[in-house]
């Protein structure tokens, strides 16, 4: 096992851990953190992927940004007081058939030829081609992207802020 | 005016009857006089068609089979050619005269009788089409015209008999024999559309002639003869599809006299006449209309013993008639038959109208509740007294010459023959009773019988006239009154013109069935006239018997439970059958089932979100699992 | 990266006029108050119209925009159609709105956004801009679902379709995200090459791929199962917002599903034909089936309408230029009259507070001229003649029949049948029952003249469909060229 | 100079009328009473005119021939994809007419419409176009659509106009009349729709032109596959059965004119149906299916006569017996003879006109006495003579009485059937003596007898409902006595119909 | 780090993005809280966004790379919108129902 294999599987068990966290923690609290483990450690895959730039997103936006949020909103609704039963009734089914989608994909990922896996290099992006990309070619999604956090901006304003009498 | 114009007759009265439906109220006097005129018109053009006839025959003989004129009425490719046509022959001569010389008498008689009936104008249109229908059948040169006519006929028949609508009895009257004729008329048409089927042709004698060329299978035409005779059986009141005679009744008494004696019911006579060289071609034809002739005749006889409504037992004694004739017919001897027909629409219409005049004069018909009318009503009496014994027959009056005919004709058939010997008396004895009853002895109901006189000069006359010719009439079984009368070789050698037949005067069977009648008059004159009591007396000896014939031999209830039992019953299974299996099972179960499976399906619908996300990955999960399935 | 890009942002005007529009909106909105109330609809309504005639200028052009959007017929076609729609749900929000909701402003800027959002869905030809136009349009849903903000009902309406709307589209991205894998690339004309000489006989991940997009856009567009958001979402959702999701966020998922499955993965038709015609099948008949049980309008326009996509997935399963023309027709008649049904049931709400079926009793006396069109858009659903709906269906039935998929329109022309019974079980109370009390309801003439002008709307797509059909036909050849 | 703008006006001419009826204010019923009779007046004029303009023998099978291309080259199209294709053969032509008398004599009956007149004519006008249309078609696209279109307005007026009946062991709202109609009719024409795609792929050629598709040859089996389609689907609308339960129940709910256009008609659109699509589009499919048709249609006679022999309501019964009577018209089409094919048509003429008149009559008594039990009655004749002998008019027909027009229809169809099934021939004229049966049994209970006093209020029948009375006895008799205008007209066109031999 | 790509088969990479998809599809099903709903959803969009990433890290240059790394930009943009929307509906049921659990949020049914 070379040392980017132990770096790998480390990180793939840390994201693991946290998937799982986050999906069995009976506390929501703890498995907001887990959450956090699970995204830096995608964070991590991110880094050895050679894609700097979107671990730093990775780790801003969503460890930082979207955690606390999550965490905020957990607070609010006071989901900590009530300790959740783990799963719903339909835990078992909800298990084989996610077992079985897993199957599904990672046969999918076994029996499939990826065409880009031919030369066995990294490509990398650089920061300056990512801009380019992002404000030439991709600049329609990009103005799009921005006209749905606006959207997501004012909707969250108007549903969340108190009316008079409330 | 020949022969070939003699479609006129029936449109004159059908003109006629157009003319009422549409304008009668607006005509003075409801327009009775243009019926009358109409069917006048129709008499009298007999007259020349007659004179025609006769200087055809003189000029062609025996090879003279009759004028034909037709005119195409609608064409269908595939060899359906319908046509409306007459055919003239001596046969139908005769039933041209008797129709409409029966129908003049009657309208003229309703002129007085109908007087102040509240549907007087509608009455003498339906005379009209009844006149107009009857001609037409007699005169049609094919069977479908043959059949048009045939169920106008019965038509008219439905709304005379149930002119008096008010009553229950008469609706139920006209219903019963319109249905109980239809049934025989199915067999009529499906004959009918079995010969075209074989001959590609309707007309009555192309049948006959292909049927004689053996151009039509066997047992085609076996059925179709059977058939026929179905058809005619229902007109002709023949059992077992006599009960709607009697029940006949309850129309006015001159559509009785019409159409329940001299001319509707023998169109089934005329039918088996015309085509009896057809039944001759099956074997046991002849002998089946002889069975059922005899055992009509005898089965109707013994009911005019026991009936006490008047126009009851002459019902029964036209069923006697007609079987009667129906044996003439089965034993071959068609002239006799025609004959009887002949001579016996005089003295049936005769007892009718009578009999007729003693309801319009007492308002009674049951004979227990009249008599001693005689004196009151002689011209009625005497008259009636002619029909009455002449029906019996007794010598030398117009049935007794036509019955004696029938009688020799069935000589050669010994159980025939005895039969019909048999039941003279029987009927002579019911006459007899009727004549007594009606009109001798002590008035039942003084009241009545008090206030009872002779028939103003409209009834009287057509009675008058109807008793002269039921007393000369017979005579013409002569031949030299027919050659008198300007027909070569006599009526009989003129009905049959391929066999010319001579009617024969048998004095041995004229004594013997003379005797019989006596008897039987004299039985009944002493059974009714002098021991009074006797009947009862009978009656209550006899008593199962005595019931059965009071009780029609149970027919009418014997057919009444089927169709209460069978028919109804069974229309009202399938009418359940239809409502419950096919509609509310079949139909709406259909839809329910739609609908209640909506209703299971509805419930995936659960309201919570992990259920709907499951349901969403269950389909990835499928079509994955169905689309690597696919694949591999 | 010295590539040609085409960045002529000129293509793009109408959207920009549209962001433009909104921003005007909501810039009324907070700084001319006393504006909002009445004129707010009016001026989106008329802004829209404005941009819609504009967007005509680029009908029978053909041109893209860095190969992410192109701007042809199709676009053209689905611009005017959005537009159309936006304005008509503004005009019939206009009483509604007022009435019922807060922050008008933001509702109709929201309306116009999410315009954009349907019309590059239409427009992209790439799938990044594709997913990112179904987040626009699916961002602003999610706000205008829970939009009545004290109503339990329009929040856990919301919250449903929120939450399954985030899951869906993550399974959309990691289908995208394999086919990415597989193709190599996300541009439409890419996939399609790199398709075009057949697939290995094992290629697994694009068929996970094509099932996942399939999933996502079977969310978008109510298929089954995916669909299980849709009633619970109409029913919570303001009146006008069940329209507009019953006609924009269908439209928009089938013109982005028309695209893909035409441009990019027609080469690997057999891989996905069968899903489509087992979804279509599957949604047809739950669609039409469970309808037969609801009591709720708005309910029972939801599974109505899942019953209609059903007939619309079809179209895509045997999808050939004559079905996808069809497909445009059937769906712009559809739309029509689904709009017009929702005018009147809106105005009935606004007068009566009601939205039960049985609540509609009578409305033939109380409003003759609501119950007319309704009943007309109601039989138009239904399939029947003289209006859109027979002949779209006819069309697109027959388009379907014609590919070899006899038994999908057998299916669908009985499902037809069935979903006859609910609709008249609706005029059943407009016209037969008698109302809860007697009198006209005073019927503004506005919301008078829209049911109108939709009803001859209807009844033109039903009997002079040869305009409709012929732009339909233009829009939809170059995704086959 | 024919043209087909006459059949255009037929189906144009309603339609519009129903438009502007909507631009007529309901506070003037009266108005929209004249409009209505004059409409149908017109059209009942239009209908004569294109009946006797129609040329026999003039070599074309279709005349008053209009074609206009209404949308083509788009999707599956061709380039005649959708035509609006108007025109008539000697089949169509006393159908038209037939359409014209009975729309005229129900707007005659429907003078009397108080509640909502209005909305009444508009939607009895858009019936009226659609069966135009249906008859005058020449385009499969158009003729489904115009058939759809005679079903839509049922529901509404039968389920707003209609009355709901209570019966000592069930119940049929009016509401479930009018649903089950519409369904069923709707269901019937679904198996239409599929026949219609087969039809069109198989064909192939882009085109829904009738006389186009009549020149393919298509397969036999996928004829014998199709057939049963068309057969079915237009069967329920002609009450085969066993799908013909819609029928009486229907009938039992709807007001008097559309009992009138819908057995006086409607139905007969469903075997014109057999006709058009089954028999000229499919002739070998029908000659393989032609032993079931006729079977069936023998068990609608027996059993539709039987069901109407238990009724006791009048228009249970006549619905019954038009279930009765189209299955001699579904016989007469199985035949595949000339004269059985002809007596099909005729009988479809015949029994329009007569059960046309039998409902108006039904109308006539149940709009004034709200009860339609046969037994309750007893001896209107007395008081209503007039209504009696229209009634009586009817029931004659029915039977089949000589001189009437039911006796040439089916006289003709059991002439056909005879030539090739004589039993079920047998078994025909055997239903035609148990018509004879219900119908007198229905005389005599409830017109003639005793005079039930209940009844005294009763006057005779209005003076429109005399008039609608009595244009269609006219024709009854017209065709009972002169047949040959229709015959003529019918039987050169049946000619025509591949397989008819 | 280009060296990782011979030492590390991309296929690693999906797996792993498999097993993180799966996991979140899990956690959606079972889990009754929203906000909890809503992580397991994040989970997913991660999972998805290493699979583009991957994809384009192990793509030849000649090839669209920039496609993958752009898209995972934007996943990431729309998540954090999508968190904030989510929670703001959230926070909505919460105040009007008193509950963030999804199986007590059940009016509309049927």
């Amino acid at each position: 096992m070379t040392v980017a294999q132990g770096i790998f599987y480390l990180i793939a068990a840390l994201a693991v851990a946290g998937g799982l966290g986050v999906v069995l923690m009976r506390s929501t609290v703890y498995a907001a953190l887990f959450l956090f483990l699970a995204l830096l450690a995608v964070a991590g895959i991110y880094i050895l992927l050679a894609s700097e730039f979107l671990a730093l997103v990775q780790v801003l936006i969503y460890g930082g940004a979207v955690t606390v949020l999550l965490l905020f909103a957990l607070m609010l609704t006071r989901a900590s007081d009530l300790p959740e039963t783990m799963v719903g009734a339909q835990w078992p089914i909800a298990a084989f058939v996610s077992l079985l989608l897993m199957g599904l994909l990672i046969a999918t990922v076994a029996t499939s030829n990826w065409p880009g896996d031919a030369d066995g290099q990294i490509t990398r992006l650089f920061f300056n081609e990512l801009g380019d990309a992002l404000f030439r070619r991709w600049a329609v999604p990009f103005e799009i992207a921005s006209l749905v956090l606006l959207v997501a901006l004012v909707g969250a304003i108007i549903l969340a802020r108190q009316e008079e009498g409330e | 005016m020949g022969m070939t114009d003699a479609w006129l007759l029936p449109v004159l009265p059908a003109g006629a009857f157009a003319v009422l439906v549409l304008f009668g109220p607006y005509l003075p006097r409801r327009g009775d006089w243009l019926a009358i005129a109409a069917i006048f018109a129709s008499f009298v053009l007999t007259f020349p068609i007659i004179a025609d006839l006769t200087s055809a025959l003189a000029e062609h003989g025996e090879e003279f089979v009759g004028a034909a004129n037709s005119i195409p009425w609608l064409e269908v490719p595939g060899n359906l050619e319908l046509r409306l046509g007459v055919h003239v022959d001596a046969i139908t001569v005769v039933m041209l005269v008797v129709g409409s010389f029966v129908a003049l008498m009657v309208q003229v008689y309703s002129l007085s009788y109908m007087r102040g009936d509240s549907r007087y104008g509608w009455y003498y249109a339906a005379m009209s089409l009844f006149a107009a229908s009857m001609l037409a059948l007699v005169l049609a040169d094919n069977f479908l015209l043959l059949y048009f006519a045939w169920e106008l006929v019965g038509l008219c028949s439905y709304l005379l008999i149930g002119h008096y609508s008010h009553l229950r009895s008469a609706a139920e009257a006209a219903k019963k024999a319109f249905i109980t004729t239809r049934l025989g008329d199915v067999g009529l048409l499906i004959a009918i559309i079995l010969l075209w089927r074989d001959t590609g042709t309707f007309g009555i004698q192309e049948v006959i002639a292909a049927a004689q060329a053996g151009e039509i299978r066997t047992e085609v035409l076996t059925a179709s003869v059977v058939l026929l005779l179905l058809g005619a059986m229902g007109k002709s009141a023949q059992f077992p599809f006599h009960v709607w005679l009697p029940d006949a009744m309850e129309g006015p008494t001159p559509v009785s006299a019409l159409i329940h004696a001299a001319t509707m019911v023998v169109a089934g006579v005329y039918l088996v006449a015309r085509t009896l060289p057809l039944f001759e071609l099956v074997a046991g034809g002849p002998e089946l209309v002889l069975a059922i002739g005899l055992f009509t005749a005898f089965l109707s006889a013994f009911l005019g013993l026991v009936m006490t409504d008047i126009k009851r037992v002459i019902a029964y004694s036209t069923i006697n008639s007609l079987g009667l004739m129906f044996v003439a017919l089965g034993v071959g001897a068609p002239a006799a038959a025609m004959l009887y027909l002949f001579t016996h629409a005089f003295f049936k219409a005769l007892l009718f109208l009578g009999a007729g005049s003693v309801i319009h004069a007492t308002e009674r018909q049951d004979v227990n509740q009249l008599g001693g009318l005689w004196s009151k009503m002689p011209l009625t009496g005497v008259t009636f007294a002619v029909g009455a014994f002449s029906m019996a027959g007794l010598p030398f009056l117009a049935g007794f010459w036509a019955k004696d005919e029938i009688l020799v004709g069935a000589l050669e058939n010994r159980v025939a023959f005895s039969f019909l010997l048999l039941s003279l008396p029987v009927t002579a004895m019911y006459m007899t009773r009727l004549f007594i009853l009606t009109f001798l002895g002590q008035a039942r109901e003084p009241e009545v019988a008090k206030h009872a006189h002779d028939a103003p000069l409209a009834m009287s006359v057509p009675l008058a006239l109807l008793a002269l010719l039921t007393l000369v009439t017979g005579l013409v079984v002569f031949d030299q009154v027919g050659r008198a009368l300007g027909f070569p070789g006599g009526i009989g050698e003129l009905i049959f013109l391929g066999e010319p037949e001579v009617f024969h005067f048998d004095t041995g069977v004229a004594a013997a069935s003379s005797e019989l009648v006596a008897l039987g008059i004299i039985a009944g004159w002493f059974a009714w006239a002098v021991r009074p009591e006797l009947p009862q007396r009978a009656a209550q000896a006899f008593r199962p018997i005595h019931a059965m014939l009071v009780n029609k031999y149970y027919l009418d209830d014997f057919y009444q439970a089927i169709i209460d039992r069978v028919v109804l019953a069974g229309s009202r299974v399938l009418a359940w059958f239809d409502r419950n299996v096919v509609n509310d099972t079949g139909v709406d179960g259909s839809a329910l089932t739609t609908g209640f499976m909506g209703y299971l399906l509805k419930f995936q619908q659960t309201g919570k979100l992990p259920n709907y996300a499951l349901a969403m990955v269950i389909g990835v999960v499928a079509l994955a699992l169905v689309a690597f399935t696919l694949k591999t | 990266m010295p590539e040609e890009l085409n960045l002529d942002y000129s293509l793009l005007t109408p959207e920009f006029c549209l962001a433009g529009l909104a921003a005007l909106v909501f810039a009324l909105d907070l700084f001319a108050p006393r504006f909002r109330k009445e004129w707010l609809p009016y001026l989106t309504a008329a802004g829209l119209v404005a941009i819609l005639g504009l967007s005509f200028g680029w009908a029978n052009k053909e041109s893209d925009f860095a190969g992410l959007l192109s701007v042809d017929n199709y676009t053209t076609f689905f611009r005017v159609f959005f537009m159309a729609t936006a304005a008509a749900v503004a005009l019939a929000s206009a009483q509604f709105v007022p009435a019922r909701l807060r922050h008008p402003g933001e509702y109709y800027g929201l309306l116009v956004l999410s315009t954009i959002g349907a019309i590059y869905m239409a427009a992209a030809r790439e799938l990044l801009t594709a997913y990112i136009s179904l987040e626009l349009l699916s961002f602003s849903l999610y706000v205008l679902v829970s939009y009545a903000k004290f109503d339990p009902r329009s929040n856990e309406g919301g919250m449903k379709y929120m939450l399954l709307g985030a899951f869906s589209s993550a399974l959309f991205l990691y289908g995208l995200s394999l086919i990415y894998g597989s193709a190599g690339s996300t541009f439409y004309a890419d996939i399609a090459s790199a398709y075009a000489g057949g697939t290995e006989e094992f290629d697994l991940g694009l068929l996970m791929g094509l099932v996942l997009v399939l999933a996502g856009l079977g969310f978008k567009v109510a298929a089954v199962p995916f669909h299980m958001w849709t009633p619970d979402a109409y029913e919570g959702a303001p009146l006008p917002i069940t329209a507009y999701l019953s006609a924009t966020s269908k439209a928009a998922g089938f013109a982005l599903l028309l695209r893909l499955f035409s441009s990019a993965f027609l080469p690997v038709l057999d891989d996905w034909q069968w899903m489509f015609a087992a979804l279509a099948a599957l949604t047809m008949v739950l669609g039409n089936l469970v309808a037969l049980q609801q009591h709720n309008i708005k309910r029972l326009l939801a599974y109505s309408s899942i019953g209609q996509v059903g007939y619309m997935l079809m179209a895509v399963a045997a999808l050939s230029s004559a079905t996808a023309s069809a497909l445009l027709l059937h769906l712009s008649g559809y739309v029509i009259t689904n709009l017009a049904a929702f005018t009147c049931i809106i105005a009935w709400n606004n007068l009566t507070g009601k939205e039960e079926i049985a609540d509609f009793r009578g409305m033939a006396e109380r409003a003759p001229l609501l119950a007319a069109s309704l009943t007309a858009a109601l039989f138009s659903l239904a399939g029947m003649p003289l209006f859109a709906g027979f002949l779209t269906k006819f069309l697109l039935f027959q388009a379907v029949a014609e590919e070899g998929f006899l038994w999908l329109s057998v299916i669908a022309v009985v499902m037809s049948l069935v979903s006859l019974y609910y609709y008249l079980m609706v005029i059943k109370e407009l016209y037969i029952s008698q109302p809860e009390e007697p009198g006209r309801l005073p019927v503004p003439a506005l919301v008078n003249g829209l049911a109108v002008a939709l009803v001859v709307g209807v009844f033109y797509v039903g009997i002079f469909p040869r305009h409709l059909f012929e732009a339909a036909q233009e829009a939809t050849k170059l995704l086959f060229a | 100079m024919q043209t087909g703008y006459v059949l255009l006006a037929t189906i144009a001419v309603p339609l519009l009328t129903a438009l502007a009826l909507t631009a007529v204010p309901s506070r003037y019923p009266n108005a929209v009473r004249v409009i209505a009779v004059a409409v149908g007046f017109v059209l009942f004029g239009l209908s004569l005119y294109a009946f006797f303009a129609y040329q026999v023998a003039d070599g074309e099978q279709f005349q008053f021939q209009l074609r206009w291309d209404w949308i083509e080259n788009v999707g599956v199209l061709g380039d005649h994809g959708i035509t609006l294709h108007l025109g008539i053969d000697g089949i169509g032509a006393p159908m038209v007419l037939l359409t014209g008398i009975v729309a005229f004599a129900g707007t005659l009956i429907s003078w009397k419409i108080d509640y909502r007149n209005k909305d009444f004519f508009i939607l009895f006008m858009v019936l009226v176009s659609g069966v135009f249309g249906v008859f005058t078609s020449l385009d499969l696209f158009f003729w489904f659509f115009f058939y759809e279109l005679a079903v839509l307005p049922m529901y509404l007026l039968i389920g707003v106009w209609g009355s709901s009946s209570v019966f000592p062991t069930f119940a049929r709202t009016k509401e479930y009349g009018a649903l089950k109609l519409t369904m069923y009719l709707v269901a019937g024409s679904v198996l239409i729709f599929i026949g219609i795609f087969a039809v069109f792929v198989e064909a192939g050629i882009g085109t829904f032109d009738l006389l186009a598709l009549y020149q393919v040859q298509f397969d036999e089996d996928f004829q014998k596959i199709v057939f049963p389609l068309f057969l079915i689907g237009c069967g329920v609308l002609a009450g085969l059965w066993p799908f013909h339960t819609w029928s009486p129940d229907g009938h039992v709910a709807a007001p008097t004119a559309v009992s009138m256009l819908h057995a006086g008609v409607l139905m007969k659109l469903g075997a014109f149906g057999i006709i058009r699509l089954g028999m000229q589009l499919l002739p070998e499919g029908a000659e393989f299916w032609m032993p079931a048709l006729i079977t069936l249609g023998t068990v609608n006679v027996v059993y539709g006569a039987i069901s109407a022999t238990a009724q006791t309501d009048f228009k249970y019964m006549v619905g019954y017996s038009s279930v009765s009577h189209m299955g001699y018209v579904l016989m007469g089409l199985a035949t595949m003879n000339p004269i059985g094919v002809n007596g099909a048509v005729l009988q479809m003429f015949s029994h329009g006109v007569m059960t046309a008149l039998m409902f108006a009559m039904v109308g006539a008594l149940y709009d004034q006495a709200h009860v339609r039990e046969m037994s309750i009655f007893g001896g209107l004749a007395q008081r209503m003579p007039r209504f009696v002998a229209f009634f009586a008019i009817a029931g004659l027909t029915s039977i089949g009485l000589p001189g009437l027009s039911g006796f040439v229809a089916e006289f003709n169809v059991f002439v056909g059937v005879f030539r090739t099934y004589p039993a079920l021939g047998a078994l025909g004229i055997l239903g035609a003596a148990i018509t004879a049966v219900y119908i007198l049994r229905m005389l005599a209970l409830a017109f003639f007898g005793p005079f039930n006093e209940r009844w005294k209020e009763l006057t005779e029948m209005t003076r429109w409902e005399q008039a609608g009375g009595a244009l269609l006895i006219a024709f009854i008799l017209f065709m009972g006595v002169f047949p040959s205008p229709f015959a003529d007209r019918i039987a050169e066109s049946v000619l025509l119909i591949p397989g008819v031999r | 780090m280009e060296a990782v790509a011979q030492q590390i088969p991309l296929e690693h990479f999906l797996v792993l993005s498999a097993i993180l998809f799966s996991l979140g599809v899990y956690g959606v099903l079972t889990r009754r809280n929203a906000v909890l709903i809503l992580m397991s959803v994040e989970l997913m969009l991660n999972a998805a966004s290493i699979n583009m990433v991957a994809f384009a890290a192990y793509a030849a240059p000649e090839r669209a790379v920039v496609i993958g790394i752009v898209f995972a930009v934007f996943i990431i943009t729309v998540a954090a919108a999508e968190v904030g929307l989510a929670l703001a509906i959230i926070l909505r049921v919460f105040r009007n129902r008193g509950t963030a659990n999804v199986d007590e949020v059940d009016q509309l049914k049927w």
